[in-house]
């Protein structure tokens, strides 16, 4: 059967347009000891220029494995094993190292998770975000200092022509994941990916954090991958939102689609187990079971040993994507199953 | 400061006019009062010459003088000195030299480990020795305590080889310092070379003395020391080329040596023997016959051809007899001989017994001692023997260790070879922590007294008896003062024959103890490519370069 | 004493600062804990937030002893705690630690893990009765019989912090100290977790300590919460009145900086942005430590340190301009 | 900074004056002693030898009276050879230290360039052969090693002399001493590189672009270095100290053996001579190696 | 072919499939990966090591060699060859497989002669069966020092590690001091000093090695244990970082069941791989102090004192260099690799 690939097609098909970069069924394993670790299975989506895109998911769902593969930044053991990653139409898997070399950094950037060990200890602030300018332009080593000084500045941190000769040791953690996102802006790349960038910060430097970034879009307007697992994070920053579940994607749509209309039992799951805003003493709703190892992926949806809702068809086969109305899409055989039942070709319950 | 200077090459770029040696490693001291080791002595004959010195043959000759004169009662010798003599500063040597050299040398505060040859001189008031240089430094006079038969053979020994005033006093330090003066190269000299280079523990290089009494006959301009005391390194570097003469090879090589062209043995004066400790507990509660007889039992069970063959291996004599086969008597004869008046106990292979193994006469003994044995002459676990062998390290001496181990295991005697450095064994010899100790001694003159001594008791014997006889004996350890006195006798004894028939009955005395187990006699082994001739060396090890040449 | 104010855990002026070393041979004291004082009625729960390396887990461990308290005094069912009574005590009061990784034993089965405390104070008979409470406690925590046999690493997050959770319960404590057991686990799992403690204190009627920094599970797990600020409580109130009439300038823009999970609420809502960072604690600000990071700091912030003061119906506030 | 490197000398002061009682107690009372020969000494000399050098004395009073002297600079000269300490050390030292050097560079810049290709092949065949051979290359005792050059090279090819007094042969010595340490540090490097390699702010430094030359080289080394200069202090120190097994079977004059030798001719100023001047040595390397720690990593801090 | 949304399911849907799964089905969605402790996840990962396994390969057949080949081989180590109870004195230095002059003789007459595998020595002792012995002696020299190290350095690290403070810094500055005596010195020192006070020749086996040999073990625990102490002081304060530590304390245990139960469990791996590579470094030791001549009591030989010697006639013989040297190699090398193979697979620090 053959429902999930041509709804692919499909989709890609209706957002060339407007993409910068699209990912066409992405699968990425590692290649360890224990055998083969499908991370990435089968992600596919689309970035809008000057759209905030939240990848959110629980951890081990490939979400950074999914970021680093568009960056080709993976491990020595990992390796993309299928799919496209299609920047302004060109599939960066085929750029020779020149190339990519030429990507990173320049087209896209990154900022990783954990400010205190994404910087070199041994080289100092300027020189680290001189290298960056330096690589990509033809910048002189001094008008590249002012360039770095002028990023600090952007990104708001104070005295930057004092903080250029500090080494990141010197900085606090707020500080130095200031000037990583300096560092990735020092080309003006088309495309950020944040992979988890507040989740090591406390909330209120968080806070300062996200409306920075914000801030930056409007002024830059780039495209964002924002990858987190906190849910206040993505209904605040994005507009549309992938959610991943076992290296696939079980739902995308806009953030008010997810929150207001979640299609996907995981979705589902995952709201009902956040505290109500409205009603703190209500009773949370947790998602029973354990995350799954990848490394033993049941045959069906990866979701369906904790999914209360699971039928036998969850157990035995990958749920197709489904578009709900309007760019919605949903890999959930419940949707199938209200389908069936308004159809009538199934009783309802 | 050294005179390391990166700049200094070779003196002359002739290699046929260089001779590259290797005696030792660094020896302590390089002026010849203060030296104690043969390769120092070496090195000293080379550099220095005294009154008398070897010839070619081996034979005392005189060097610096031309005359010497003897009183009626060998108590006075009169040297008459050959004229114009120089220093190889160019000064010139005198009589006055000698008498002054002689004089610090037996001084206490030069601390000259040889510093009691000079007891054989007469003494005046003030305790200093009589010599005396007359005023024109042309003669000088010697008046000794009492006749020495080996007072000529002492001139050409490195103590006795004079050292130059002004150079000895230069060093501020000289008092408290006395070798100070010849630590570093460029000190003066009268023998054939000088010391031009010194890199300490690595080389040195002796240039030539224009100023030496016989510098025409010298034909070399350069010797170069190679110092090293590894076996290993001097024969790799011999084998190289790189080497001209070395005196010591691994002992493994040694058979494949025997016999070629470039392998000379040169007789010298002194055996290899091992010494039972007296007064180990070993003998507790046997009367001193029996520990005799448990003593001389080892002595039948010791294989000292195998020892010779597979580990001497440069054809020493096996030894029944502690003094050495070719010590003279010191009336031009050999004193290891049967004569008129003496005879040894084993008439036939003139010693004291036969060098053969005999194992019956072995338990024999032991059964004396009280040993039990069963029927296989094996010893019976009722009465075990067990004794401890201290050795200081070096190759030949394990294997010697493991040898008799080997041999006294043949009738069930356990024996521990306990393996120590030099120092550590030197002490614990000394104090006599052992029951049998590996010993060994080069005569430093040739009488037999100088073997003699060994066995008197600690002082100014100047014995070193680690037998421990008549050092504080046990019940079951032999009488030791009668032995004393003997040797006495024999240093003031003027009458040769009397002294000769005295030293033999000292030396019956010792093996009647059974103490001293004489292994082999030494002899001396060198190296020497085939194309330098006129190396010739004596009987006490040293070794004469100055006459060597170089064919190339 | 009156039955309505017994307090299970009371905690006055609890001071803890360590000696860190300076260079070589100096050193200097940081003061993690400075002044800290509240109580917790039986089954109660008080949460306590604030920001990394405000002291929150220090307090903590201070007040179970862990940590030698440099001053002030804990007292639990009116009994104060000395370093005598602390190993009997040990039985009433527990721990669940942030992090289930590093808090369990590598080398040991989950069965030892849950049975080291009674091993230690000696709670059973016999292996048999041992086992079965190991396995009531398991079953109670929601951990399978089947897993007694297994490693700590061979579980998830959530499974491991239950086990950490089953070892504090494994004596039967009257009162946990929770320091964040659930800020290292996924948003799914964290809500089995918080279920699970709700239920424990609704059977057992334990008292919690809870020490979070994500305030939305901070007030919905308390009763009260306590909100730290550089070593010193700078507010403490019930959950609802703090989450609802904030008095302190920084609980403010810590409720304000809190991402809300619903888009529209979030657009609307607006961030009060703290500027700066949290000072060192090795380089304390004078008088009220938020003055350098607060806009209504005055020369008298600056000078003396404001003290908590009742603003009624127990909202306890240290400011002075509010 | 000043303030530290004095701290830490004064510390090194303390720990060398417990090192030297230690060593002055310890060697006399090892049994023997530097005038002891086969033949007595007569007992005039022997007492000029003992009050000229304080042999006479008790242990303690020898010990206060070497201290003493030791306070103005004074080592004494060799119960041996009458030299002077000082000068006989310092000779010795010098052809050592430049041996040793030449080695210690030899073995750095070797291992660092091998350490760090076995870690970017990372299990690829270049890695296993370096490991194997850098393995191989600590399993060869060093006399064994030497000997075998000395066989080779000298003996059987031929190509190298085995001694001459004024062209010494320096290359097989060199090799001989550095092969151990170039092996370890190759090691060192691999591991510490493959850590490094896994951390972030490399991946930072690929997700900016950099070639893959300079990661490795410039991001990576110098972190991957900071181990290495952990193991490169004390090694360097015994390195530029002499060994006597390279000495001994290359006829070298070096500290290593006149070490050894003092120990077994119980010449007691020597042995304390030596001991002092190593313990020193130890300290400024170690000193030296954390200054260079700093110049490395900037994290170190010495206030 | 575009595919009418409402027509999404064509028939060859199993509509039974749509039924609710029941939890048993779920359950088996959900298997837990199977058991595996740290041990036999640390044992597959270094079997799957080939240089590992081939290491462990090599030192079960030189233990073999050691402990079997004795049995067969009808010389003995110390023994001069004899024939018929007369000693050879030909058998001097013979190559390998070579008979010597009276073997042949004897041979001629009908005997038959056990072969010199490796030839004999310049004592006449059969060379095959004293490398064999060597090794021996070489393996337990390693064993045994690297046990009584580990004894000592445990002790003493975990004392200092756990105690830390003031303790800790005095016991390392012990530690610094010890580093910095000279080895020899000491060595020199205490092995006179072991013999005059240790009396053992009531022992069995240890009796037999000698006192020079007894004191050697004690010189390497007491000089080479300052390595170990450090490791695992620097291990344990690491281990004691761990919140399980004080996990322990909150629930009451005292230090010594802290030790006892959490600590030394932990390090242990770490100390074990730190052992593996002490006994390579022992019998290196054991060969440079053969090399300085105060290796094993004689006749006994160990691999370095055969080297040393051999290395005399490394000329024209060196066969006799070879083996020993070999020997040595292997068993360093072998234990070097395992080391390094136990620190891949079981050091928890690079497990992640
Ligand atoms: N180098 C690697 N080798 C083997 N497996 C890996 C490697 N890196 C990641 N994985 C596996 O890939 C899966 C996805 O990891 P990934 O880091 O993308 O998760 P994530 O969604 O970013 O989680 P988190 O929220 O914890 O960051 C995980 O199961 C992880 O174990
Ligand atoms: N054992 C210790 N020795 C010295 N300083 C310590 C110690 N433990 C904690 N600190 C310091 O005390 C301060 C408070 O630490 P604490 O761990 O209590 O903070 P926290 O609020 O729990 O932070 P987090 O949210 O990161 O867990 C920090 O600055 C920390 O560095
Ligand atoms: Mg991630
Ligand atoms: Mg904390």
């Amino acid at each position: 059967m053959d429902i999930a690939n041509m709804d692919v097609k499909k989709k890609v098909r209706e957002n060339d347009e407007q993409a910068v970069l699209q990912v066409k069924n992405l699968h990425t394993s590692f290649f360890t000891d224990k055998g083969e670790v499908k991370a990435v299975n089968g992600v596919s989506f689309n970035l809008t220029r000057g759209k905030i895109l939240g990848v959110v998911g629980e951890s081990g769902s490939g979400k950074s494995v999914t970021a680093y593969s568009i960056m080709q930044i993976l491990a020595d053991t990992g390796r993309v094993v299928e799919g496209e990653i299609l920047y302004k139409g060109e599939n960066i898997l085929k750029y020779n190292k020149k190339q990519m070399e030429e990507f990173r950094g320049k087209k896209c950037s990154i900022i990783f998770q954990d400010p205190m060990t994404s910087l070199n200890p041994v080289f100092t602030i300027g020189y680290q975000l001189n290298e960056a300018i330096l690589l990509h332009t033809n910048k002189t080593k001094k008008e590249a200092t002012e360039r770095s000084i002028e990023l600090l500045e952007l990104v708001g941190v104070n005295e930057p022509t004092k903080r250029i000769k500090q080494y990141p040791y010197e900085l606090s953690g707020g500080m130095r994941q200031r000037v990583m996102i300096a560092m990735a802006l020092a080309t003006e790349p088309d495309v950020l990916i944040a992979d988890e960038p507040t989740t090591a910060l406390d909330v209120t430097i968080q806070a300062q954090i996200l409306e920075l970034m914000q801030e930056l879009q409007h002024k830059l307007g780039m495209a964002i991958i924002l990858v987190t697992h906190d849910l206040g994070v993505i209904a605040s920053m994005c507009d549309e939102i992938i959610v991943m579940y076992g290296g696939r994607v079980c739902e995308r749509g806009t953030a008010d689609d997810i929150f207001y209309r979640p299609c996907h039992e995981y979705t589902k799951g995952l709201l009902r187990s956040i505290p109500n805003v409205d009603n703190m003493n209500e009773r949370l709703v947790p998602i029973a079971g354990n995350p799954i190892n990848l490394l033993n992926m049941p045959k069906g949806c990866a979701f369906c040993a904790r999914c209360e809702n699971a039928l036998k068809i969850c157990l035995e086969e990958i749920p197709p994507e489904m578009e709900m109305p309007d760019g919605h899409y949903a890999s959930c055989w419940m949707n199938v199953k209200r389908q069936l039942e308004e159809e009538g070709s199934l009783k309802a319950e | 400061g050294g005179s390391k200077a990166s700049g200094v090459a070779s003196a002359t770029s002739d290699i046929s006019k260089v001779l590259r040696v290797c005696l030792a490693s660094e020896p302590d001291h390089l002026d010849p009062a203060l030296n104690s080791t043969v390769d120092g002595a070496s090195l000293a004959v080379n550099s220095f010459v005294g009154l008398y010195t070897y010839d070619k043959d081996g034979n005392l000759a005189p060097a610096l003088v031309t005359d010497t004169q003897v009183s009626d009662d060998k108590l006075t010798y009169t040297f008459t000195m050959k004229d114009g003599l120089k220093w190889s500063d160019g000064s010139d040597l005198t009589a006055k030299d000698f008498e002054y050299s002689w004089k610090r040398a037996a001084d206490p505060a030069t601390t000259s480990d040889y510093g009691y040859l000079f007891d054989i001189f007469a003494k005046d008031a003030d305790g200093n020795i009589q010599v005396t240089a007359s005023d024109d430094g042309k003669t000088l006079t010697a008046v000794l305590a009492s006749p020495c038969a080996y007072f000529e053979s002492l001139l050409a020994f490195p103590t006795f080889m004079p050292v130059k005033k002004e150079a000895v006093e230069a060093p501020a330090d000289h008092e408290t310092n006395p070798g100070s003066w010849a630590s570093e190269a460029g000190f003066v000299t009268n023998g054939p070379f000088t010391l031009k280079e010194w890199k300490h523990n690595e080389s040195m290089v002796y240039v030539k003395n224009p100023y030496y009494y016989d510098a025409d006959k010298v034909k070399l301009e350069e010797i170069d020391y190679m110092l090293s005391s590894d076996d290993t390194a001097m024969f790799s570097a011999y084998n190289a080329n790189n080497l001209d003469l070395i005196d010591s090879a691994p002992n493994d090589e040694l058979a494949n040596l025997k016999g070629k062209d470039d392998f000379y043995v040169a007789d010298t004066i002194g055996t290899y023997y091992v010494g039972f400790n007296v007064n180990s507990s070993l003998f507790d509660g046997k009367t001193p016959e029996q520990a005799n007889a448990m003593r001389k039992a080892i002595t039948y069970l010791i294989d000292r051809q195998i020892i010779v063959d597979n580990i001497g291996q440069t054809g020493q004599i096996p030894a029944n007899t502690f003094i050495p086969n070719s010590m003279s008597d010191g009336e031009g004869g050999m004193f290891k001989e049967n004569t008129d008046s003496y005879t040894y106990p084993d008439e036939a292979s003139v010693g004291y017994y036969p060098i053969e193994v005999n194992i019956e006469k072995a338990v024999e003994l032991l059964k004396e001692a009280g040993y039990e044995f069963d029927d296989n002459n094996m010893l019976s676990a009722s009465t075990p023997l067990t004794l401890n062998y201290l050795t200081n390290d070096g190759t030949g001496n394990i294997a010697i260790a493991q040898q008799i181990q080997q041999d006294v295991a043949q009738i069930g005697i356990s024996m521990d070879i306990q393996q120590e450095d030099w120092q550590t064994f030197l002490n614990d010899r000394k104090n006599g922590n052992f029951d049998i100790a590996r010993e060994g001694w080069l005569a430093d003159y040739d009488d037999p007294v100088n073997m003699l001594e060994i066995c008197a008791p600690n002082g100014d014997d100047s014995g070193n008896d680690d037998m421990q006889l008549g050092l504080n004996p046990t019940e079951s350890a032999p009488k030791w003062d009668e032995y004393i006195d003997l040797l006495k006798q024999i240093k003031s004894e003027a009458d040769s024959d009397k002294r000769l028939a005295m030293m033999h009955k000292a030396e019956d005395m010792i093996m009647e103890t059974g103490a001293i187990i004489p292994l082999y006699y030494y002899n001396d082994f060198y190296l020497l490519k085939t194309n330098v001739s006129g190396v010739y060396c004596n009987v006490f090890g040293m070794k004469y370069f100055m006459y060597a040449e170089k064919a190339v | 004493m009156s039955e309505e104010n017994k307090y299970l855990v009371e905690v006055k002026d609890l001071k803890q600062h360590f000696k860190v070393q300076q260079g070589f041979f100096g050193s200097t004291y940081l003061k993690a804990v400075d002044g800290v004082s509240f109580n917790i009625k039986p089954g109660e729960t008080l949460g306590l937030v604030g920001e990394s390396g405000c002291g929150k887990t220090t307090v903590g461990r201070t007040l179970l002893r862990l940590y030698q308290p440099t001053s002030g005094e804990v007292r639990f069912n009116g009994e104060l705690v000395t370093d005598k009574n602390i190993t009997a005590l040990r039985k009433e009061m527990q721990m669940v630690f942030q992090d289930p990784y590093s808090s369990l034993d590598p080398r040991m089965t989950v069965e030892d893990i849950i049975g080291e405390p009674l091993d230690v104070h000696h709670l059973y008979a016999n292996k048999k009765e041992r086992r079965d409470k190991i396995l009531d406690i398991m079953q109670l925590v929601g951990l399978n019989a089947e897993h007694a046999t297994r490693y700590a690493h061979e579980f998830s997050g959530g499974q491991r912090q239950r086990i950490g959770i089953a070892r504090a319960l494994a004596v039967n404590p009257k009162f946990i100290v929770c320091d964040e057991p659930v800020s290292a686990l996924d948003v799914s799992i964290q809500a089995q977790v918080i279920n699970m403690f709700e239920d424990l204190q609704a059977k057992l009627g334990v008292a919690y300590l809870f020490i979070a920094h994500d305030l939305l599970i901070v007030h919905h797990i308390s009763d009260r919460i306590a909100v730290m600020y550089l070593g010193k409580i700078v507010e403490i109130a019930d959950a609802d009145e703090l989450n609802d009439s904030p008095i302190h300038p920084y609980t403010l823009s810590l409720l304000s900086a809190v991402p809300i999970p619903d888009p529209n609420k979030a657009r609307e809502s607006k961030r009060i942005i703290l500027e700066g960072d949290v000072p060192s604690p090795l380089n304390m600000p004078s008088g009220c430590p938020f003055r350098t990071r607060c806009k209504y700091a005055t020369e008298k912030c600056a000078a003396e340190c404001p003290t908590l003061t009742d603003r009624g119906n127990g909202h306890m506030v240290a400011c002075w301009n509010k | 900074m000043a303030k530290y490197v004095i701290k830490r000398i004064v510390l090194a002061i303390v720990s060398i004056l417990i090192i030297c009682a230690i060593t002055f107690f310890a060697m006399n009372a090892i049994p023997g002693g530097p005038f002891n020969s086969e033949k007595a000494q007569s007992a005039a000399v022997k007492a000029v030898l003992e009050s000229r050098f304080h042999l006479d004395q008790p242990v303690w009073k020898q010990f206060l009276i070497y201290m003493g002297n030791l306070s103005h600079g004074d080592f004494g000269v060799s119960l041996k050879t009458g030299r002077d300490i000082a000068t006989t050390i310092s000779e010795a030292f010098a052809v050592s230290a430049h041996l040793g050097l030449i080695a210690m560079v030899l073995a750095l810049i070797c291992g660092i360039i091998f350490g760090s290709i076995a870690a970017l092949f990372r299990n690829k065949f270049a890695d296993r052969l370096i490991v194997f051979m850098a393995t191989l290359a600590t399993a060869v005792p060093s006399f064994v090693l030497a000997s075998l050059l000395l066989l080779v090279f000298c003996i059987k090819l031929k190509l190298i002399p085995v001694w001459s007094s004024y062209n010494p042969n320096y290359i097989l010595p060199v090799i001989s001493l550095s092969l151990y340490p170039m092996a370890y540090i190759t090691r060192l490097t691999k591991t510490s590189m493959l850590d490094v390699l896994g951390q972030d702010y490399v991946r930072t430094a690929k997700a900016k672009g950099v070639p893959i030359i300079s990661v490795i080289f410039k991001h990576a080394l110098r972190n991957a270095l900071i181990p290495v200069i952990t193991y490169v202090g004390p090694m360097t120190a015994a390195i530029l100290t002499g060994s006597l097994v390279v000495e001994t079977i290359f006829t070298i004059g070096g500290l290593g053996s006149k070490f050894v030798d003092s120990i077994t001719n119980r010449d007691y100023p020597m042995i304390m001579g030596t001991t002092i001047f190593l313990a020193v040595l130890m300290v400024v390397v170690n000193l030296l190696s954390d200054l260079v720690y700093k110049l490395v990593d900037p994290r170190i801090k010495f206030e | 072919m575009e595919m009418p949304k409402k027509n999404i399911l064509s028939s060859q849907i199993d509509l039974k499939k749509f039924e609710k799964a029941t939890d048993e089905e779920k359950r088996q969605a959900d298997v837990m990966s199977e058991s595996t402790t740290f041990f036999k996840d640390g044992m597959k990962k270094l079997m799957k090591n080939p240089l590992a396994v081939g290491s462990i390969i090599v030192l079960v057949l030189v233990l073999l060699l050691i402990t079997v080949v004795p049995a067969f081989v009808p010389y003995s180590y110390e023994e001069i060859i004899s024939i018929n109870g007369v000693r050879d004195a030909s058998a001097k230095n013979l190559g390998p497989f070579e008979f010597s002059a009276m073997e042949q003789q004897y041979i001629a007459q009908g005997g038959k002669v056990f072969p010199h595998i490796m030839g004999t020595d310049e004592l006449c002792r059969d060379y095959f069966i004293r490398v064999i012995y060597g090794t021996r002696v070489s393996l337990f020299v390693g064993l045994f020092a690297s046990i009584v190290v580990l004894c000592i350095g445990v002790l003493y690290g975990a004392i200092s590690g756990y105690a830390g403070g003031k303790i800790d810094l005095v016991m390392m500055r012990i530690v610094d001091i010890i580093y910095s005596l000279p080895d020899l010195l000491v060595i020199i020192l205490l092995s006179v000093v072991f013999r005059e006070t240790l009396n053992l020749n009531g022992l069995p086996v240890i009796g037999n090695l000698g006192s020079n040999m007894v004191s050697l073990f004690l010189v390497f625990g007491l000089l080479y244990w300052v390595g170990m102490a450090r490791l695992v002081r620097a291990e344990i304060l690491s281990i004691k970082e761990n919140e399980y530590v004080l996990a322990a304390k909150s629930i009451g245990a005292k230090p010594g069941h802290i030790i006892r139960k959490h600590i030394l469990p932990n390090c242990i791996s770490v100390i074990i791989i730190a052992t593996a590579l002490q006994i390579p470094s022992a019998i290196f030791t054991e060969s440079y102090l053969s090399f300085l001549g105060l290796g094993v009591a004689l006749p006994m030989p160990s691999l370095g004192s055969l080297a040393n010697s051999a290395r005399q006639a490394m000329a024209s013989n060196a066969l006799k260099l070879v083996f020993p040297a070999v020997m040595i190699c292997l068993i360093v090398l072998a234990f070097n690799l395992l080391g390094d193979g136990l620190r891949d697979a079981f050091d928890p620090k690079l497990r992640k």
